[in-house]
């Protein structure tokens, strides 16, 4: 259950667009159903106050939508940033994807984000409400008049239950605490992988990504994706794919996105999150993190604004590629 | 579709000895866009290059493959014969066939079927090949030189000779630098002034040189061959075309304890004054923090004295915009602050002098006239201890002093040794070492002239400790070779203390886009082999502000910068290397980061409007890349996400094509 | 013999977590000394000669209980080589060679004199005990 | 010809300032190294994009390997510094990823080591052809 409650939100945000501070805002919008929230740009406080939405359901990482949103306004553009969103949100304003002046960035504080899909496995599909409790959710299915009740720490979403920080790194005002970074375990999954065998993890890898649909949705929600052609959709770029008609037609396709986000993704998990395969791809990115931290230094990318990223960086005495494996061991 | 010849060269038997020409030419008539093949025993002979021209007439060929040696080799050779059939140089890929296949390989079966992979990967890549053109960019007939110390006078005085005008920028009110201030020269001990001065007054007098004396570089635009330099000419207070330099302002100024920089703060100087007798330009400057006429308005007396009319206190700070086409740095070097080592007492005795100082005070236009006196009672000092390393070689602690050997303490101090000796012979001399470095013409010579004919007593071994004690200064210190600590009372202490790049280099090199280390010294292009270039096209190093250097060093590494700066000026465009990046401005995202791998700050960003889907206009920063500053190394096409830059001549697509062919 | 030597100097080495490599041989540690005069072996010789493996004269000398520890040494080495500390581990390790040549009950009676104390005793076979 | 023999193929991204002279000196010294391994001429060791490697994976090569200038020595002053981050990132993500670690390789060759060039080809291809064909690279999407 979030602590700072969706009327905090709402009357900020209404009381801007009134007064004529902010010409948009760009929140969480109700969707079909309870559970699928969708980022949505409200451009009246009455728009706002119909369809506006702030629970436990609201984990779309708002940030990306600046580059192409702030471009299309004349005025401020609101915007809600959970404390993840805000790396995402330095990342972009490191690499001049918006204008800060455009922006108007109100902090929210974040107690972790359900996973739909969790939920389902515990309460069965066919929801038809869900009741936000002091514990959890009260779920209830169109099969069953009966609520299941489910704890909210169950339901957590991959990237919330591995919380790497709940300190807000950018904002213009904040609602609620600023937070702290974490001590999370976020690399342990990886760690696991990187201990078996290199047959296991071919094992591992080919068994979460033969079920790709190549969808794009893992490219299309990524903060740092925000490419004006992306590789993928470029005939010219060798790399160009579409769905798999042979056996190896796009198997680079995930070493490519992840290699492209190297050293800029900032771990939002937002990739994990929408991929309607359950393909672990945040592992993709936290490897390169990992990588990047054992060998050049720790690293969080989106901490500061305008930071040098890793791999547009590099020192006289860097590791040589051969010794990457001896690192690892050690 | 391109129309491609393929030319399969023998080299005698250095290819067809491995390789069956014949089947190579043979494999590669059938692939896309050949329409034309042969082989032939020579190709780089006049007779093989023109079956290519006739070839490129006859068969209207747009691309050609030759199938030869390295193209390290021959490729311009085979770009030329293109162009000479009219096509464009560009249009031409080596496949390697001799280095890397027939002279590696001694089975013919593989030989050629590599042979003919190789064939086929530069049809796949001149398939995609375009014509270049080397950019080209007019070159400014004119040269700045930062920095007015023997480096930057050279380097101007060379330039000058070779017909091209030359800027001096130089922040104090003279030219001169640290030789101005020096007694005499090493290895040969003639006086500083007697080979400097002439010098200068060249300067002065070359109406191919202007110098901008008590002035500094505000902003650099532009790139090699095109820089906009803004200079900032601070206020002196004094005009500089009508100032005689006659001295009667000096004189007469009633601020007389201002103390003197040129001396080092040995003795006083007036608010108005002229650093020193030979100063170029010969001018008074006012020092605005000094002079009551400036502060509050009360004095005036310099104005009343100059007949000429040259006192201006409304004086301004003027701007002057200026192009040049190629920048030297000469900013030279000071020597580090002696704050954190207490341990000499520099900051508790006046006896505790560095090196510098000790020039100035033996110098005859120093403060004791040039008589070795002791700077706290104007004693002459009997026993000098000289200390080396003071702060060079240290990696202790990076405050402190620095990692890297200062190359001139050594022979500066026999050379101090010597000088004492030879006209105090009463004097005892220590110098303590910890090794005495004397690479260089006549140098170690000098040094063991030092110790056998002037008995200067080298002590292996460090100082520890002086201490302040009456009169005396007590030193402690370790004399490893004889296994004895030495406690030696001694009347003056001279510290040989390291030398820093000037504090102004640090944000000139950010103005220029030059590569710095870590301890602020400019890198050379190439440490051996282009080392007075800046890796920045059109930036030039002279002097100690690439790396500590002697006198002799400087001048020679002086006239090599102006030598490399004649070259470029004497060209009257520059035609760049036409192998260069572009920025796709649909794709590109204005991240940055290209710009952040580029080693030449080739790339800058602009907001540029692109027409929408929607019919409207939007604005996107954009990356360009100038094309007279890139080198094409490429390493921001892979920074590049989007694939929006690419390389001419290398382009991805190219390199795919290359991949995929031989893969195939 | 030789490789106890060595082994004791690498202990040393990591112990006081010197490096004697980046010595230049300066002799600054040993000019800046006050008690100079009445060491045996320098600080700068302390460091050379742990560096070679050369430990054993160390252990013995009584220049182990001259340094004052006053870190004039380890404040000027221009190197940062800090031979004060490495003065330090080599007391260390003569210290704990003393757990190796422990006292015997056999050994006791031969020492006992009427005016020993009897907490000396003990605290002889606590320290001395393996 | 010999039909059924298997033999990597390997390609090579030298940089043509360092390496790719190394690879002419090794030509010029008559050293020999398996005809399995075919150059491509970059400007820079830093022009090679993982794109370009993983493109050769798919396309059937064995074993990749790039070929820079010594750290130091790059002719562009920093390029292989970057090609040094990027591949050992890369490659430890293909190890990730259980693709064989040893098909992939950085080296540094400069213009006079002709002899470590073709003694670094005789080692890479005689490593890759132990391991034989590239097929998880081909298979990872592919559960068979």
């Amino acid at each position: 259950m979030q602590k700072v409650n969706r009327d905090v939100l709402l009357e900020k945000a209404a009381a801007m667009l009134d007064a004529g501070e902010v010409q948009a805002v760009l929140g969480w919008g109700a969707g079909e159903f309870a559970y699928d929230v969708t980022p949505r740009v409200f451009e009246t406080s009455d728009e706002l106050r119909a369809d506006f939405v702030w629970n436990d359901f609201c984990g779309a990482n708002l940030s990306k939508y600046l580059v192409s949103k702030t471009k299309k306004l004349e005025g401020k553009l609101l915007v809600f940033l959970k404390p993840c969103d805000t790396y995402s949100f330095n990342q972009l304003l490191t690499e001049h994807r918006f204008e800060r002046e455009k922006v108007y960035a109100v902090a929210v504080p974040c107690e972790g984000m359900a996973d739909v899909q969790k939920l389902k496995a515990l309460a069965g599909d066919g929801i038809s409400s869900i009741e936000s409790t002091d514990s959890g959710f009260s779920v209830t299915t169109i099969y069953d008049d009966a609520p299941v009740e489910v704890k909210g720490a169950d339901v957590l979403l991959e990237k919330c239950a591995n919380c790497k920080s709940r300190k807000h790194v950018a904002y213009d005002e904040l609602l609620g605490d600023e937070g702290e970074v974490l001590d999370s375990n976020r690399f342990d999954e990886v760690e696991r992988i990187e201990a078996m065998t290199s047959e296991e993890r071919f094992a591992f890898w080919q068994g979460e990504l033969s079920r790709c649909i190549r969808c794009n949705a893992c490219r299309d929600v990524c903060p740092a994706c925000t490419c004006e052609k992306c590789v993928f959709d470029n005939p010219n770029s060798g790399a160009e794919n579409k769905a798999p008609t042979t056996s190896f037609e796009e198997q680079m396709f995930h070493v490519i996105r992840a290699f492209h986000v190297a050293g800029r993704c900032t771990d939002c998990g937002e990739c994990s999150r929408v991929c309607p395969q359950n393909i672990p791809l945040h592992l993709l990115n936290r490897k390169f993190i990992k990588d990047i931290n054992t060998f050049y230094g720790e690293y969080q990318a989106g901490a500061e604004e305008g930071s040098r990223a890793p791999l547009v960086d590099y020192t006289l005495e860097d590791l040589e590629a051969e010794d990457v494996f001896k690192k690892e061991a050690e | 579709m391109q129309r491609i010849g393929v030319f399969v060269c023998w080299c005698g038997s250095n290819i067809a000895g491995t390789v069956d020409v014949q089947a190579v030419s043979e494999a590669l008539k059938t692939e896309p866009g050949v329409v034309f093949f042969t082989n032939y025993q020579y190709m780089c002979s006049q007779a093989g290059q023109d079956i290519i021209i006739d070839a490129v007439k006859e068969h209207n060929l747009t691309g050609i493959v030759v199938c030869s040696c390295s193209p390290r080799m021959h490729e311009a050779t085979f770009r030329k014969t293109a162009a000479a059939a009219g096509l464009n140089p560009y249009m031409v890929e080596i496949a390697n066939i001799r280095e890397q296949c027939s002279w590696v390989h001694k089975d013919m079966a593989s030989g050629t079927e590599k042979a003919i992979i190789l064939g086929k990967a530069a049809i796949a890549k001149v398939n995609l090949n375009a014509p270049l053109t080397p950019g080209e960019s007019p070159v400014t007939k004119r040269a700045l030189v930062i920095g007015g110390g023997i480096a930057g006078i050279q380097t101007a005085l060379d330039i000058a000779d070779a017909g091209f005008p030359v800027d001096i920028v130089e922040t104090k009110p003279t030219i001169g630098g640290k030789m101005a201030q020096l007694d005499k020269t090493f290895p040969t001990l003639d006086c500083a002034a007697c080979i400097l001065t002439p010098k200068m007054v060249d300067v002065a007098q070359n109406d191919k040189i202007r110098i901008f004396s008590y002035s500094e570089v505000q902003e650099i635009k532009g790139f090699v061959g095109n820089f906009d330099v803004t200079i900032k000419k601070k206020a002196r207070f004094v005009k500089e075309e009508i100032c005689t330099g006659c001295g009667a302002c000096v004189e007469k100024c009633p601020m007389k304890k201002i103390p003197n920089e040129f001396n080092l703060g040995m003795d006083n100087r007036r608010a108005i004054y002229i650093p020193f007798a030979q100063a170029v330009p010969k001018v008074a400057t006012i020092d605005p923090s000094a002079c009551n006429m400036l502060k509050n308005g009360k004095c005036g007396v310099c104005s009343k004295v100059c007949t000429a009319g040259a006192i201006d206190y409304t004086q301004k700070d003027e701007f002057i915009n200026e192009k040049y086409g190629a920048i030297v740095v000469a900013t030279g070097f000071n020597p580090i602050s002696m704050d954190k080592f207490d341990e000499y007492a520099y900051n508790q005795s006046k006896d505790v002098i560095t090196s510098l100082e000790f020039e100035r005070l033996t110098n005859a236009a120093g403060p004791t006239q040039g008589k070795l006196l002791r700077p706290s009672d104007l004693e002459h000092p009997h026993t000098i201890v000289f200390v080396q390393c003071v702060g060079s070689r240290c990696a202790a602690c990076a405050e402190k002093g620095k990692e890297y050997c200062s190359k001139i303490c050594c022979m500066y101090t026999a050379k101090h040794a010597m000088l004492v000796r030879d006209k105090y012979p009463d004097t005892e001399v220590y110098v303590f070492y910890i090794d005495v470095r004397t690479p260089g013409k006549n140098f170690d010579e000098f040094y063991r002239r030092a110790v056998e004919e002037y008995g200067v007593k080298y002590i292996k071994g460090m100082v520890g400790k002086v201490t302040p004690e009456g009169n005396k200064l007590k030193v402690r210190a370790s004399d490893l070779i004889a296994g004895k600590q030495l406690n030696i009372d001694a009347d003056l202490v001279v510290l040989a203390v390291a030398i820093e790049p000037d504090k102004s280099a640090r944000p000139l090199a950010t103005m220029l886009t030059a590569s710095m280390d870590t301890n602020d010294f400019f890198t050379e292009a190439h440490p051996k082999l282009r080392p007075v270039e800046s890796p920045t096209a059109g930036v030039f190093l002279s002097g100690a502000c690439q790396g500590p250097k002697d006198i002799p060093e400087t001048v020679s590494q002086a006239s090599a910068a102006a030598s490399k700066v004649i070259g470029l000026l004497v060209k009257d465009k520059l035609k760049g290397n036409p192998c260069i990046a572009s920025a796709n401005e649909l794709m590109c995202n204005g991240c940055s980061t290209c710009a952040n791998v580029c080693p030449y700050g080739a790339i800058t960003y602009i907001d540029k409007e692109f027409p929408m889907f929607d019919r409207t206009m939007q604005t996107r920063r954009v990356a360009q890349v100038n094309p007279a500053v890139c080198q094409g190394c490429g390493a921001c096409t892979v920074a590049c996400m989007s694939g929006a830059m690419d390389l001419r001549g290398f382009a991805s697509s190219q390199i795919i094509a290359e991949v995929d062919a031989i893969c195939r | 013999m030789h490789n106890d030597s060595r082994k004791i100097a690498d202990e040393i080495i990591l112990r006081s977590g010197v490096n004697p490599r980046r010595c230049m041989k300066c002799g600054k540690c040993s000019g800046t000394c006050p008690a100079y005069e009445e060491m045996e072996y320098h600080p700068h010789e302390f460091v050379y000669m742990v560096e070679s493996g050369e430990v054993e004269p160390l252990l013995n000398s009584k220049s182990l209980y001259m340094c004052l520890s006053c870190f004039a040494c380890v404040d000027r080495c221009p190197r940062g080589v800090e031979p004060a500390k490495l003065v330090e581990a080599v007391r260390n390790a003569y210290l704990r060679q003393q757990d190796n040549k422990h006292m015997n009950a056999d050994d006791v009676p031969a020492k006992l004199d009427d005016d020993l104390p009897q907490q000396a005793i003990v605290s002889a076979f606590r320290k001395y005990r393996k | 010809m010999q039909v059924n023999e298997y033999k990597p193929l390997i390609v090579a991204f030298c940089c043509n300032w360092c390496s790719y002279a190394g690879a002419d000196l090794a030509g010029n010294n008559r050293l020999n190294y398996p005809a399995d391994v075919k150059i491509i001429r970059v400007p820079c060791s830093c022009r090679v994009n993982p794109m370009f490697i993983l493109r050769a994976f798919q396309r059937g090569a064995d074993g990749v390997i790039i070929c820079g200038c010594h750290p130091g020595d790059c002719h562009y002053t920093s390029g292989n510094y970057y090609t040094r981050r990027r591949m050992a990132l890369l490659f430890s993500m293909l190890d990730f990823l259980g693709i064989e670690r040893e098909r992939t390789r950085l080296e540094w060759v400069s213009a006079a080591e002709g002899a470590k060039f073709a003694a670094t080809m005789n080692d890479f291809a005689e490593t890759v052809a132990a391991l034989g064909e590239n097929k998880r690279l081909e298979d990872l999407r592919c559960k068979k």
